[in-house]
């Protein structure tokens, strides 16, 4: 099945299509069935995915514009195979978990058309089409965020819109300046990313390109300063939209850096390096104060993602093999473990219908398996070794320590601050004596909720404790690009900082 | 010489009636002007050796145009002073002259020049009239017809905005009432 | 001698008039000789060019100028006719209901 | 003899799981039982290991799995069982067993009893995992790990609600779990920095690979190499000035100290060190070695200080595991590894049976821990008291008991080396450790009976506990006899040079063995005097500088939640409040609130009334008539 | 004495006149059976100007690139034929529009059919000429129809609105004219290719710079006023909210069509001349356009007033192609017309289906954001149609408007105008909030209660336009290709 990346994309926004027919009360089981064979088809994809082969698999192209140069071009590499997995894991543990009972036929459909975009966005090779699943990703998010969301959710769910879109309006400029390039250089217009890797480009145009493609990633991420809109989305979003925002819309930022700034504009990319250092160690270390002095427990854990958000930003520029491999790794482990967070919270949110900390206290007593659960996920978010989190983190930080000693020292203080703020929640939460009788009684989790966390609490350990099969093919498509990004980089500093792997060097 | 002097009076007659019809507070005044300002504004044609537009000139605004406001004025009973809100006057008189000082400079400039050749030159010994009407019926035609085409929408569109039938609007009244009065 | 600048002058200062009238009045029909005015000055411009030229086609395009003039007018008083039945008045002042 | 490595390691984990399995059910007996079976299981293979690398000579090295790859990296599941790590399992694995089994005991009554073995089993597994790891990323994993399941048993009885710092310095078991999870993780941060070092100037973190590559490395990466993993030691192994957590780690239940907080897990940053002593031998980082043990013996001093005032029986008990690491860092930072590791080994024991020791009279005494509501205990707690005779003269390096041995050769290796001001500073210790031991010992045991003002009724534990305590006891006598054997065994090994003494100290070595023993005695002398007959309390002393000083830590901890916690916390509010909120936000809010207000002003040209409208017209013309006339005026 | 002049009938070339002949006669016959027949229905003359509209449709496809007629008055190239059929297209699609279930006034006349059907003369006249006297006649004639189509709606807003266009009409008249007169006195000639030869020579005096300046800038306020650029745009919200919301749709359109094909014959003169201040002010024109317009439509209570700004908006976002005076930048023109128009016919048309007689929900507007509150619970195709719309207007992808607007900022970048581009796309992240206000209302809020429906006056055939509106907005992906090429051949064969 040479198509399946089209089947992947559009099943769900025909389920969603066809989903206006379900009835409301069956929604959630359609949602959840559509949701399961996506993600079974996703697997499918990576049995049938080779591992050793660095390049794009399962392309397709049908072209759309092509006097303009547009078409439908997707296919899957390493990097962005297992984020595609991931997408559809969540959704789906995200639909089983989700407790919303308003307007359900309306969140499915929500969802599905979300993750037909989300799984577009990292299948996408050619820019427009990229463009395209980027910018219609804020459509369902908005209305979930809008629809569902707390007390302030339309000022949130406007802000994260507009936010997002200025940004990506300024990469659109961006991509259109590229092709214009592309088009001067070889007479053919094309958006095709694969066609303008081969493009070699003048140092100070790859400088604006790159500040123009910036912008947008950088406030998808989001980096400081461009964060604030984070916290009050995932504030005020139910908790599925927390997780889809956290798991997947995010990684869209540091995904497009791998995917476009850096093979695109390698001297660029080792030109800004400083900058994006100073901003990622602000982002870690500032994001993560803040984290600690929130009284909310989903604004912890949300400015939590944005701290985290600066390892894999850090990562992504460590410009060697060990550093963007493990970026791409903490991508999915920051997915998979953030989700399962904002999934723990709004597991008390519906049990009580407040996450303020200073409501809480001595839940392990009551709720025990809630808190393993969550305990385990605060490992794992802590980076404790044998969970998902840890082999992400210590490669970025491995990798980075190359690149700036010093800012690794910084950035890794996220090992300790982390700790910090996620364990201070924990103790808050969970620890102490029982102080407020409306806990006392709480049900522990029930069968809906474990089914949706227990299985990303075998993946966070599992890919702990054996993350080959998923670094490995990640590693493979890396070295390649590290490899290429060393052949098309012109500046000296280029050639130097960009490090190859011994296996490379001798492949060569 | 004649020629000198009858643009330069002209001129200022013109200028003059066509200030009275901007700045009088009396509408009857404004219209007189503005009358006899057309009426001069035919005399510069006949000075510029267009008789036929001279001729258009007199017939189509001070006949009809001018009949046209005048029953227009009688119809809105305005023939009384006109109270009206001036405009901050400095506004006014800085942008008009702004813009008479700006074309009076656009205009200095030799704006004529001696290389262009006419496309559709008047022929010796034609009269005005039969050479308009030469380049009016062939090269013309069109416009021509087009004007034709403005006047017959003009007309209609005169004929039904001041018609009866727009004293009761379907817009505003309710569908039932207006079919009992379809009805009746 | 009476040149083409002359009369471009002539025109330039009657159209400046004209506009003056178009943002002095507030009365609707005054308002519409002011722009019968501007209409003029460009049939002297178009008549100049055309004798200095010697070619016809500006008197054409007065000409034209002339049947929209016209034209304008009837359609023009037939808006000021609707508009006097409904509001009784002429003045734009009254006319303000819809902004912002 | 791969295999035994497989259950030597595995055994403790399943032992866990199996133990998780009921983690949330009510208490069932056999589930300790069936934890100390396979940890006895464990202790079994480590032996047979331990006994096939005598008998070889060489380790077993075996990989399991790969575990992290990425460009050059390659972490592999790789164990390591030689001379060094195969001492460290038998001992881990021998006080754990003896602690699980002693736990079915003390922890009797305990709601959460399954749990607890279930965490006390993970703790082994990751200590084994730390032990036999073959290369540093490993080693981490079990450094973390051990932290984790610290984190956990500290805060075992997370119910407990906070209190103020003057009635419990600990503030709360979850507090004293938190506290020390930070601020190992401080030290794990430079620890993982000193990984980073070596991988990137080596291309490995296989310990054979990372050694072999050690003599073509510049100074300055070996001395920073040096000095941040001896900073991720320090963390672990509690060492000034990241101390404060271990004492506070006595919140947690006793075994849990026994085991993590004086017999294994503190001792890892020793570990670390002695493993890693072909970089600490290197003669670049001579200066970083010497540091190591000046620290060392700081800290012996130090901690020992704070213990001569201390009325908490396990916070003394804690004092003196932290004066004790001191020695053995004195020992490792000298280059005296094997001396530091027999030390290590020796502590383990009589310090694990120290703590049951206590852990009994605090069951006993029903979980009181104030020594001054103590005294005559000795009557009901026959067994424990001879236990925690034997294990304080051991402490107190009383020959021919396990700790003269040891610390004596610590403190000869002081002389040894010529660092006469550390000898010296180690000789006054070791008088002030067999002080506050016996101290302790005295208000604990003799005297006055002092918990019948508070209606106590202790009682003796039970004997199966106090039988499963007796391996400790007699390793604590007869330990010091193997030293021969030891350093033999031990410097056996390519990776752990020996360390004799110069033939100079050699013949001094009686004397200054005699003056330190003078030093023990006497300060056994004096707690006698002091505190054989009952309390006696000095309110003149207990008033005076140096005694609050002491009492209070150095002001240490006060200084850290003064100084660190509170100001981070509201920098963090700052943070939040202030530049979050009122300048980051605010900015992006007022340039759409500035568009807002713009549409609001530009509007108001929409007057409505028509005039203005021509009149905007004229002003367009006019503007754009200026600008050309303008331009064509330039032109 | 005269020759007589003999004209052969082939050398007028006639059939470039059948178009506009087709529309005229079409609209002759509607007088004429009202004359015999009074009291016919509505939906008679809206099928009649269907069909009229489609054989000229036929026949302007018929008609052979790059060809003049009649005295070579008539000039049939490419830029004519496309927006020739933009102009058909619109109008066969906004004219169903009166078949609505409640009746309104302008269509109890025929005459407002033949109106309709002259005034698409007079926009088709305008656009098949480069002779300014028939783009001046052809103005006025469909001006003056448009004028009293607005008031043909019949109510106090409707009059006030077409006086306001009439009175700012023909002041944009006399500036049209003036601007025309300075032309051909420069010139001698009203036709502008000879007009682009001569003023090839007089370029270089710089004596008469300023005049040649001055001329142009009369002719840019004319089509200032018509484009609706700031600061001429006044009276465009006012007419809009006057107007009927099918004939606000229509003027967001067509007219501006027609206009933007004379200005790029006239200011891509200018601009191809050299006359480089052309090209800035309209830049600066265009700007302001895009971003005070913009910048007040945040502000609004009233959708339609809303959308009124916002076409304002994307008609300063063409605007800016148009300065960069390239082929592509004038595809862009036409593109973005094509895809807009759907886009915003399906607007309008929304706004439309839910005009109720008498304003329910706010005293002044008809369409307050109020009104649409909650939408989604009372009509969710309804709210999800009318959402799709709002993305597509904000530059969403895939959606029509979106095409058309990468396209327009691509062409601005080609030219060097990266800036531009960039203020083109930040422009469009303001517009998207008023969008967006709107689907926030619809979508996340609840109902205002209410006893009457929000489709008050909803009809099969407008169902059936909004359904057409919605498959051309969500499907431009797939005849992007063949509309980009098309265009793009006729622009270029135009020589534009």
């Amino acid at each position: 099945m040479d198509n399946i990346l089209s089947v992947l994309i559009f099943f769900p926004a025909v389920a969603g299509l066809l989903g206006f027919v379900v009835d409301k009360s069956s929604a959630r089981v359609y949602g959840i069935s559509v949701a399961t064979v996506e993600l079974l088809l996703a697997i499918w994809l990576w049995m049938s995915f080779d591992g050793t082969n660095a390049g794009m698999q399962f392309v397709e192209l049908i072209p759309l514009v092509p006097d303009f140069g547009i078409n439908y071009y997707v296919g899957v590499d390493g990097i962005s195979l297992f984020i595609v997995i991931m997408a559809a894991l969540m959704t789906l543990l995200g639909m089983i978990g989700m407790s919303i009972e308003k307007d359900i036929k309306n969140m499915i459909i929500s969802l599905l058309f979300l993750e037909m975009t989300m799984i577009g966005v990292f299948v996408a090779l050619d820019a427009i089409v990229f463009y395209v699943f980027w910018e219609l990703s804020l459509v369902p998010m908005l209305y979930i965020i809008g629809a569902w969301g707390g007390p302030r959710r339309i000022y949130a769910s406007i802000k994260f819109f507009l936010y997002t879109f200025t940004g990506s309006l300024i990469m659109l400029v961006g991509m259109l300046f590229m092709a214009y390039l592309y088009y001067s250089v070889s007479g053919v217009w094309s958006f095709s990313i694969t066609d303008w890797y081969a493009l070699v480009l003048p140092v100070n145009y790859q400088v604006w390109l790159f500040m123009a493609f910036f912008a947008g990633f950088a406030i998808k991420v989001p980096m400081f300063p461009f964060h604030t809109w984070l916290p009050y989305a995932h504030g005020q979003a139910p908790t599925i939209g927390s997780v889809i925002l956290a798991a997947v819309l995010l990684k869209m930022g540091t995904y497009g850096f791998v995917r476009f700034s850096l093979p695109l504009f390698p001297d660029a990319s080792v030109m800004m390096i400083p900058l994006i250092t100073v901003l990622a160690v602000i982002m870690i270390i500032y994001t993560a104060m803040v984290a600690y002095a929130q009284e909310d427990m989903k604004q912890v854990i949300a400015y939590s993602s944005v701290s985290h958000m600066g390892v894999i930003v850090l990562g992504t520029f460590a410009m060697n093999a060990e550093g963007i491999s493990g970026s791409i790794f903490l991508m999915l482990s920051h997915g998979i473990v953030s989700g399962a967070l904002f999934m723990l919270v709004g597991v008390i949110y519906d049990r009580r219908h407040t996450k303020m900390m200073s409501e809480f206290g001595g839940l392990a007593a009551v709720m025990p398996k809630y808190a393993v659960i969550f305990g385990i996920m605060l490992m794992a978010s802590v980076g404790l070794p044998l969970t998902i989190g840890f082999v992400g983190e210590f490669l970025v930080l491995l990798g980075f320590y190359k690149v700036s000693p010093i800012a690794t020292i910084l950035a890794g203080t996220t090992i300790i601050i982390g700790a910090i703020y996620m364990l201070t929640l924990f103790k808050r939460t969970f620890f102490g004596p029982i102080t407020n009788e409306a806990n006392r009684n709480l049900p522990d989790l029930d069968t809906k909720e474990m089914s949706a966390l227990v299985p990303l609490v075998l993946i966070v350990v599992w890919l702990g404790v054996y993350p080959k099969p998923v670094l490995e093919p990640i590693d493979t498509s890396v070295k390649a690009l590290l490899s290429f990004m060393e052949e098309k980089a012109q500046t000296p500093e280029a050639k130097e900082t960009i490090i190859l792997t011994k296996q490379t060097k001798e492949a060569e | 010489m004649y020629e000198q002097i009858a643009f330069y009076l002209f001129s200022v007659l013109t200028i003059g009636l066509f200030l009275v019809t901007v700045l009088s507070k009396n509408i009857l005044y404004a219209m007189t002007s503005l009358a006899a300002g057309m009426v001069l504004i035919s005399g510069f044609f006949f000075l510029l050796e267009a008789d036929f537009l001279g001729v258009v000139q007199l017939i189509v605004y001070v006949g009809a145009v001018m009949a046209l406001y005048a029953f227009a004025m009688m119809f809105f009973d305005a023939t009384r002073d006109i109270k009206e809100k001036t405009t901050n006057d400095a506004l006014v008189f800085f942008l008009g002259g702004m813009v008479a000082l700006v074309l009076v400079l656009i205009f200095l400039a030799p704006v004529f020049s001696e290389n262009i050749q006419a496309m559709y030159p008047s022929v010796e010994g034609v009269g005005n009239a039969q050479a308009v009407g030469m380049v009016l019926f062939t090269k013309y035609l069109v416009p021509f017809e087009v004007a034709a085409l403005m006047l017959l929408v003009a007309m209609i569109a005169g004929i039904i905005l001041a018609g009866k039938k727009m004293d009761h609007s379907l817009t505003t009244n309710d569908d039932k009432v207006i079919s009992q009065e379809d009805t009746k | 001698m009476i040149g083409l600048s002359h009369y471009l002058i002539l025109s330039g200062l009657l159209f400046a008039i004209g506009l003056v009238g178009v943002i002095r009045r507030r009365n609707l029909l005054m308002l519409f000789f002011a722009t019968e005015i501007m209409l003029n000055a460009a049939n002297i411009a178009f008549a100049a060019a055309s004798y200095y030229y010697n070619d016809l086609t500006g008197q054409m395009f007065a000409f034209f100028i002339i049947a929209v003039a016209a034209s304008e007018v009837a359609v023009g008083l037939g808006l000021l006719i609707v508009l006097y039945k409904k509001f009784g008045t002429l003045d734009l002042d009254d006319l303000a209901s819809m902004k912002g | 003899m791969e295999k035994f490595v497989y259950i030597a390691l595995f055994a403790p984990l399943v032992s866990s799981l199996f133990a998780a399995l009921f983690g949330m059910s009510p208490k069932k007996t056999f589930v300790g039982v069936i934890a100390s079976l396979l940890l006895a299981t464990s202790f079994v293979a480590s032996a047979i290991l331990a006994a096939y690398v005598v008998q070889t000579g060489h380790g077993i090295h075996v990989t399991m799995m790969d575990w992290i790859s990425a460009g050059d990296l390659a972490i592999p599941f790789g164990f390591v069982v030689d001379h060094v790590s195969v001492t460290m399992m038998v001992v881990v694995t021998l006080v754990s067993t003896v602690v699980h089994i002693y736990s079915i005991g003390y922890m009797d009554h305990d709601k959460s009893f399954n749990r607890f073995f279930s965490y006390l089993s993970a703790f082994v597994f990751s200590m084994l995992v730390l032990v036999m790891s073959d290369n540093f990323a490993g080693l981490f994993i079990g450094w973390e790990g051990v932290g984790v399941c610290s984190w956990l048993l500290i805060g075992f009885w997370y119910h407990k609600a906070d209190q103020s710092p003057e009635v419990n310095p600990s503030i709360s078991p979850s507090w004293a779990a938190n506290e020390a999870f930070i601020v190992n993780r401080i030290a794990d941060l430079a620890m993982l920095v000193g990984i980073f070092v070596l991988y990137w100037n080596t291309g490995s973190l296989q310990y054979d690979v990372v050694f072999a590559a050690l003599p073509y490395l510049d100074e300055s990466i070996l001395t920073l190499a040096a000095i941040a993993l001896f900073i991720g030691a320090m963390g672990k192994s509690a060492q000034f000035p990241l101390h404060t957590w271990l004492t506070d780690a006595m919140e947690g239940p006793t075994p849990v100290s026994a085991l993590i907080h004086a017999a294994t897990m503190v001792t890892a940053g020793v570990f670390l060190v002695i493993r890693a002593n072909p970089l600490y031998s290197m003669p670049e980082v001579s200066e970083v070695s010497f540091f190591i043990a000046a620290l060392g013996t700081f800290v012996a001093f130090f901690a020992a200080s704070m213990a001569l005032v201390e009325r908490d029986l396990k916070r003394i008990i804690a004092y003196s595991t932290l004066s004790q690491l001191g020695y053995m860092f004195a020992a490792a930072g000298l280059g005296a590894y094997w001396i530091a590791l027999f030390h290590l080994a020796a502590h383990a024991f009589f310090k694990a049976l120290l703590f049951l020791g206590a852990g009994n009279v605090m069951h006993a005494m029903h979980d009181e821990l104030d020594i001054f509501k103590m005294g005559g205990l000795k009557k009901v707690m026959r067994g424990t008291y001879l236990y925690m005779g034997i294990a304080s003269i051991a402490l107190a390096g009383i020959p021919p008991l396990a700790g003269f041995f040891s610390k004596d050769a610590i403190i000869e290796t002081a002389f040894n080396e010529g660092t006469l001001f550390l000898w010296a500073m180690l000789v006054v210790t070791a008088g002030m450790t067999a002080f506050y031991s016996f101290r302790q010992v005295f208000l604990t045991f003799d005297g006055d009976e002092r918990y019948k003002e508070f209606d106590i009724h202790p009682h003796e534990m039970y004997k199966f506990v106090l039988v499963a305590m007796s391996p400790l006891a007699l390793l604590a006598i007869i330990a010091g006899f193997f030293q021969g054997a030891f350093q033999k065994f031990v410097t056996s090994s390519p990776l752990m040079p020996d360390y004799v003494m110069s033939e100079h100290t050699h013949h001094l070595a009686i004397y200054l063995g005699i003056l330190v023993l003078i030093f023990a005695v006497g300060g056994i002398v004096l707690a006698w005097k002091k505190y054989g007959n009952g309390l006696k309390r000095d309110e003149k002393c207990e008033n005076s500088f140096i005694f609050q000083l002491l009492k209070n830590q150095y002001y240490i901890p006060k200084f850290y939640a003064e100084f660190i916690s509170k100001p981070y916390y509201l920098l963090s509010q700052i943070m939040w409040k202030s530049v979050d909120m009122k300048i980051v936000d605010a900015t992006v809010d007022s340039i759409a609130y500035l568009f807002f207000k713009g549409g609001d002003q530009t509007r108001k040209m929409q007057t409505g009334n028509l005039s203005n409208y021509l009149n905007w017209m004229a002003v367009g013309l006019v503007l754009m008539l200026l600008v050309a006339a303008v331009t064509a005026l330039i032109a | 004495m005269l020759e007589p002049i003999s004209v052969s009938l082939a050398s007028l070339n006639l059939v470039t006149l059948a178009p506009m002949l087709i529309a005229i006669s079409g609209g002759l016959i509607i007088l004429i059976i009202d004359l015999f027949k009074d009291g016919l229905h509505k939906s008679l003359y809206v099928m009649m100007t269907i069909l009229v509209l489609f054989v000229d449709f036929g026949s302007v496809m018929g008609l052979n690139v790059n060809e003049r007629g009649f005295f070579d008055v008539m000039l049939i190239d490419g830029v004519a034929i496309i927006s020739q059929l933009l102009i058909l297209a619109a109008s066969i699609l906004f004219i169903p529009l009166a078949l609505t279930s409640k009746r309104f006034h302008e269509y109890s006349y025929p005459e407002f059919f033949a109106l309709f059907l002259f005034m698409i003369a007079g926009f088709q006249f305008m656009v098949a000429s480069d002779n300014l006297i028939l783009i001046f006649v052809g103005i006025e004639t469909a001006s003056l129809a448009l004028y009293t189509l607005i008031a043909l709606h019949n109510r106090n807003n409707s009059y006030e609105a077409a006086v306001k266009y009439f009175t700012m009409g023909a002041l944009a008249a006399g500036f049209f004219v003036m601007g025309s007169a300075i032309i051909y006195a420069l010139t001698g000639s009203i036709e502008l290719y000879q007009v682009a030869d001569v003023l090839q020579d007089r370029i270089n005096e710089p004596a008469v710079m300023g005049t040649i300046l001055g001329g142009s800038i009369f002719l840019l306020a004319a089509f200032a006023f018509k484009l609706s650029l700031f600061p001429f745009h006044t009276w465009t919200p006012d007419v809009y909210e006057g107007a009927s919301a099918p004939l606000a749709g229509y003027m967001s359109i067509v007219p501006k069509i027609a206009v933007f094909v004379v200005a790029m014959r006239i200011f891509g003169m200018y601009i191809d001349l050299g006359v480089e201040w052309v090209r800035i002010l309209i830049l600066i024109l265009a700007v302001l356009t895009m971003t005070l317009s913009n910048m007040m439509a945040l502000v609004q209570q009233d959708v339609k007033r809303m959308l009124a700004y916002s076409s304002i908006s994307h008609a300063g976002f063409v605007m800016a192609a148009l300065a960069l005076d390239t082929t592509k930048g004038n595809t862009g023109i036409f593109l973005y017309y094509g895809l807009f128009m759907f886009t915003n016919l399906g607007a309008f048309a929304m706004l439309w289906i839910s005009r109720h007689k008498n304003r329910i929900f706010h005293e002044r507007y008809d369409h307050p954001y109020e009104k649409f509150a909650g939408l989604v619970k009372i009509m969710p195709m309804g709210a999800v149609v009318m959402g799709l719309f709002m993305l597509s207007l904000a530059g969403v992808p895939p959606f029509s408007i979106f095409w058309g607007k990468i396209y327009i900022m691509s062409a601005a970048v080609d030219a060097g105008y990266i800036w531009l581009a960039i203020v083109m796309g930040l422009n469009s992240a303001i517009a998207a909030f008023y969008y967006l206000k709107l689907i926030v209302y619809m979508f996340l809020y609840d109902p205002v209660q209410n006893d009457n429906t929000v489709y008050y006056n909803a009809s099969r055939p407008l169902m059936t336009i909004i359904g057409i509106a919605v498959a051309a907005t969500v499907g431009s992906v797939f005849f992007m290709q063949p509309l980009i090429s098309y265009i793009f051949y006729m622009v270029s064969a135009s020589g534009y």
